[in-house]
């Protein structure tokens, strides 16, 4: 077993695709022939030809479009927006066509679609390279939602994805391509080789898309968390000494509510942190939902750490990031509550 | 820095409002027969004259003349008009029962009938149409029941839709219906792509993406034209033209283009314009841009020139935007009168033998809404299950879904 | 004092502040001559002519990135959506470019825009002319989303949104155009001529956004409400017998969240209701905010009765909408918890 | 029904790639003077050729001929070509400070400084560019000082943005420079607006809208074209087809058109296609399409043929997608080499004063650099305050926002 990148562990699930199943199609802009701004479709023209992978027009709601068209058809897409912040422009096909196509239609049309596309911050990005666009996801039926946190559930839920017979938001944290990030930018970068998490088995495996995993068993506080933030959550965690048990959602949309359930009646206490600003942000379904079904057994507020109701300014970006500091101190708040 | 004048604002208005006079004049009908008929291989570039022109193939004599003419045998062209006069007198019956409040809601056709049956009679078999929600001709002319159709209009236990539908977004994969979606323009790109998969996996079939002429101003329009352009897709894109997007006319949307169809141009695109109230002429050049798509020629765009004589949808009262009789003023006439004559002319049809047919169709359509009735109707008698609402959201119902459903209590 | 009824409200407020500022354009699709499908610019085109007041193509990214060009020049648009489910196309622009714009260019450029759009079920409208999309608005960080739910809040608080120097999403429920709606269709319909709230001051006023009203005074229970379940939820309070004090937040954003706090820190107990789908709903970020803020006083976990996570449905709009009973149980459940 | 073979996909494929030797041989360049000059009041159909050739100014022995030439007097050429070279200094050195770490991205626009730098001086002052990220020489050619430039380029302390912005996507209202979004095309139909207001307000102000080559794939450019053609509105519409979209060729998004110009006549704009390294022509063109809109003809667009020589940005290395030495197989030459050719051929200028202007402008530009950097860089010395993240999200903070600046210490 190799230790892959998380560009590598994607770029292998979409090999592994392809080559199980001719329906699986690759395309974007930029996706082709150079193989993607971050390198995660390299070598798929070269080794399916470009009728398999092939480069668009800028057009992200053409991409979309022709991509639920294909579904339709009976191909599995597996598209790439270049960054979450562009997403924008496909956002009615997706919400008014991809996510309803099943139900308007019977189950006559279906769209087996995958949309991957680079998000989050901490890459000096600004406004336009960093946003976390998740909740726009959550809130509309008929899609699901996945943020992987480390190489490994990358390449597993990616080929969940495209094997769904539904469509996907597949949100790639783009601050954790090359290395785990615990929420320090002075520190230098681990690349994901030098990380025993960047062990990736080869060939077709599966991580089933609404299962949660615990990366850190704790019993003093239930941390949520999801992408490069679950990183940061154990920074926290470890910095603070607090006994936290730190959830990686992995799948935001099907939630596995029974391990944070499990995990929160455990704790009595609960810190939901994405990057995402804070208003309608996806925290607020996660307290919704906890204090709704964890009422009884909790002992403090729900809180959430998240990026600030701004958008993502560029100078001023270890300001705006959630950091390990600032949930550092929402759990020294909630165990003090 | 010279003197500068002050700039004023363009609105587009419509020649007539109520109370005026209709006026057509700006409408350029070319003789029938006098549009060229290419090769299906002709460069685009040589056939821009085609977007401003109007094909046409019934002349005033109800004679089939010119280049496009000739290829319907009198059988076809009278299962032509019999799927006209289905669609009208389906038309009739569900307007009507809307308005008994037997439904919520229905759209019309009148007038357009020969754009989308004489165009689903180019297709073959296993090809896709795109529709928007004023081609239920597609449907009949590819012999999908009736019934079906009744029962998605009535949200009843037969339902093919299960009730989630406004009545009227039919859905048939079977009949090469694309599920229709109440956003404008969303299925013009989404024609493409299925079009695109056809090639990627070297089939055979080809796609038909429909639009309004109001809708043409939506960005869809133009990622199908960019994308059917560059991957050169096997996709007949077309415009049907019906001068009017609710209350607007189609200035607003067309600008300071000649035509609709010379949209295509930029885009390298054949761009064909015809008379869409024949059904010959509809068929034909249906026939040339299927043909072009079949051959992988590539994308074509197809304007249909015809006009709405009804009502928007039984939520719209025309008679605050447009003169009453503005239809009654449309040069290029009524679709299946057109057709009927063509027949007589041609001795095998006769006014006897039209009403006769008339009353059989009608007679089909009360009989086949009846049996529709039967499974029930929007407010009365058995409907689709609250169940149904929260299935078919996924393939798998995902737990939080499960919840809800338990606790509305199914 | 004349009563009107909600479009005539709204369109009293167009008139009013047309006739105030030269600055201020109306327009959409059908907007211009005809006077909008629903009517509420009936008349404007003819008193201030088709400069001021026109109709556009059917483009709704055109009609919001135009409006924003136009805001920026100095003018002050108000623009209609026909339909809140066909914003999409325009949802770039907004979140992308209006939202944004005064901050990017530190306030070189600003978007005084609105955008009105009618909003909400009840009127057998199915997928495409029921949703209720403003938790995809409040997660915006630069807009402001407003909800009216009678004839006098719809104008005073147009006529504020209109002024305001920020975009503004203006969502009219739909189903409260012609009269109060208490989610019981079996029910003949009341017009606002008939109803004391149907009274709309001639001129101008303002109802200032951010301020929230109690629409019932309740010890028991409060219900957190916009738009139509506004009128709901007192129904249901009727209904029950129980002592609920409802609260219309009018506006969802800035949300007037000292006098939610009043109120639950009174009653301990809370009910959020809308008729959005529930996952990321606005009801999750008021779940969250008032267990946070609230928690040491709530005797129950805060519960949420929304829309169902579907597409909303044509033929069982009744079983989707969250009627009167299906709240009544909710604040049984509350009561009893 | 007919036996149909099967389909095939196409994707188009640029003529070369790493490894191979450029070929232009596809880009017809007409010869200088050769393409005529309408008046500004023609009618769209009647020019439709002007979008399927190249208007050039300077020929090979550096003249200025034809019909578009004999606008500019020596001064202002010498300015122009100042500008130019001012441009580049700029970019050498800004692009220098990012390798350095003195801040996060930089864009060049090497092979393109006249297309922004004779634009601009075409406009009237009041006049409003909405650029994108590849037109600084709009700025620079209207007095905007480079120092300012720099400090938004380095996040510091005097960054007329806070830092909030990712460097180079300046904002002037003063100058005429709407601010430039991250996102490609938004911006175009806004130019609309903005011109749409102009007219609205019957004032005498005109927008220039911008776009590149491969963005005018994006919806927004289509929303811009039917807007700007229903409403006549005042505004220039620029295409920057620079050949390239980060590593795709523009074929990809021109599809099956001729030219990107040609997307026009579907709208009934005029549509021109200019030599984007002639100055002149550029200079020219842009008076051409400026004039129109002051005098209330109506939008026009206009294509700048060029060649993005550098990367795309300073993430991106081109060496990946095509032939190292491909910008110097490009058919138009380099800008600044080509006007400073033209000045010595009219004997107002020599190899000697050129070298000196050099020196020059780098002095000036160091100059600028050392005194914006006393102001800080993205890493070190005074920069904006965090307090300024919140700021300026609304005219006034609302509570939330007030509470979450509170929660975070400032
Ligand atoms: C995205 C979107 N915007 C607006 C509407 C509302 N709407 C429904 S039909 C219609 C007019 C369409 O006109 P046209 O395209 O000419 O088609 P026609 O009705 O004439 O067949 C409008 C504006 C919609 N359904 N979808
Ligand atoms: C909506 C959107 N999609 C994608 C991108 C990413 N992106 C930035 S520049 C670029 C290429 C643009 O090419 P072109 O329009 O030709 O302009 P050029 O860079 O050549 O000046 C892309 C795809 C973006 N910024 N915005
Ligand atoms: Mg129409
Ligand atoms: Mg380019």
């Amino acid at each position: 077993m190799a230790r892959k990148s998380m560009v590598e562990a994607i770029r292998d699930a979409l090999d592994v695709s392809m080559g199980r199943d001719p329906n699986v199609v690759v395309f974007g802009e930029d996706v082709g022939y150079f193989g993607g701004v971050f390198r995660c479709t390299q070598g798929l023209q070269q080794k399916y030809g470009t009728s398999r992978c092939f480069d668009t027009p800028i057009s992200e709601s053409g991409i979309v479009g022709a991509a639920i068209g294909m579904a339709a058809y009976g191909l599995r897409p597996c598209i790439e927006i270049q960054f979450a912040d562009y997403v924008y422009p496909a956002y009615d096909q997706i919400v008014s066509e991809a996510a309803r196509l099943r139900y308007r239609s019977n189950g006559q049309f279906t769209v087996p679609m995958v949309v991957r596309m680079p998000t989050g911050g901490g890459i000096f990005g600004g406004q336009t390279h960093s946003q976390s666009p998740e909740a726009l996801f959550t809130h509309v039926s008929g899609l699901k939602t996945v943020v992987p946190s480390n190489p490994y559930d990358a390449k597993g839920l990616l080929i969940a994805a495209i094997e769904d017979d539904d469509p996907v938001i597949f949100l790639e944290p783009k601050r954790l391509y090359n290395g785990p990030f615990d929420g320090h930018p002075e520190r230098p970068v681990t690349p994901w080789s030098k990380d025993p998490r960047g062990e990736v088995p080869d060939g077709h495996y599966v991580e089933p898309l609404g299962k949660a995993a615990i990366r850190r068993e704790g019993k003093a506080v239930t941390v949520l968390a999801y992408g490069t933030m679950v990183h940061v959550a154990e920074a926290a965690a470890a910095e603070t000494g607090i006994d936290a048990e730190v959830i990686d959602l992995r799948t935001l949309l099907p939630l596995d509510l029974p391990v944070i359930e499990a995990s929160v009646k455990k704790t009595g206490r609960c810190v939901v942190v994405h990057e995402a600003t804070l208003t309608s942000g996806y925290g607020a379904e996660l307290a919704a939902l906890v204090q709704e079904h964890c009422f009884y057994h909790l002992e403090a507020p729900v809180l959430r750490v998240t990026g600030w109701d701004t958008p993502y300014p560029h100078a001023q970006e270890w300001d705006y990031f959630p950091g390990a500091a600032r949930v550092g101190r929402a759990l020294q708040a909630v165990m003090e509550a | 820095m010279p003197e500068r004048k002050p700039l004023s604002f363009h609105v587009p208005e419509p020649a007539v409002r109520p109370g005026g006079t209709p006026d057509f004049s700006d409408v350029t009908v070319p003789r029938a027969g006098s549009v060229r008929r290419p090769e299906v291989e002709a460069d685009p570039e040589s056939i821009r004259d085609l977007a401003y022109s109007i094909i046409r193939v019934l002349n005033r004599e109800s004679e089939a003349v010119g280049p496009w003419a000739g290829l319907l045998t009198d059988d076809e062209l009278q299962q032509g008009l019999r799927d006209m006069m289905t669609l009208r007198a389906f038309d009739a019956r569900m307007q009507m029962a809307q308005r008994q409040g037997k439904t919520s809601f229905y759209m019309q056709h009148t007038g357009e009938e020969a754009v989308s049956c004489a165009f689903q009679r180019a297709l073959d078999p296993g090809d896709m149409n795109f529709p928007t929600y004023r081609q239920a001709g597609l449907l009949i002319a590819s012999g999908y029941p009736m019934v079906d159709m009744m029962c998605q209009i009535y949200s009843n236990e037969r339902d093919p839709l299960k009730g989630r539908q406004l009545p009227i977004m039919y859905s048939s994969r079977e009949h090469g219906f694309f599920s229709i979606s109440g956003n404008l323009a969303t299925q013009f790109i989404q024609a493409v792509g299925w079009a695109m998969a056809s090639a990627i996996k070297r089939d055979t079939r080809i796609a038909a993406g429909w639009i309004g002429d109001g809708s043409t101003a939506e960005s869809d329009f133009h990622a199908a034209l960019v994308f059917a352009s560059t991957y050169k897709a096997p996709v007949v894109l077309n415009i049907v033209n019906n001068q009017w997007a609710i209350s607007t006319f189609q200035g607003i949307a067309r600008g300071g283009s000649g035509t609709f169809a010379a949209r295509g141009h930029g885009f390298g695109i054949p761009s064909l314009r015809v008379d869409g109230n024949d059904y010959l002429a509809v068929h034909a050049v249906a026939k040339w841009a299927v043909e072009r798509a079949h051959r992988g020629l590539g994308p074509t765009l197809v304007e249909y020139v015809t006009y709405r004589v009804g009502a928007h949808s039984t939520s719209d009262d025309p008679s605050g935007y447009r003169p009453k009789d503005e239809s009654d003023a449309w040069p290029l006439g009524d679709p299946v009168i057109r057709l009927k004559n063509h027949l007589i002319q041609r001795g095998v049809w006769s006014e006897a033998r039209h009403a006769q047919r008339e009353a059989e169709i009608m007679a089909e359509v009360i009989a086949a809404q009846k049996q529709a009735e039967t499974h029930g109707t929007l407010h009365s008698g058995p409907k689709p299950s609250a169940r149904d609402m929260f299935e078919g959201v996924y393939a798998v119902m995902p737990p939080h879904l499960r919840r809800q459903r338990q606790q509305a209590g199914y």
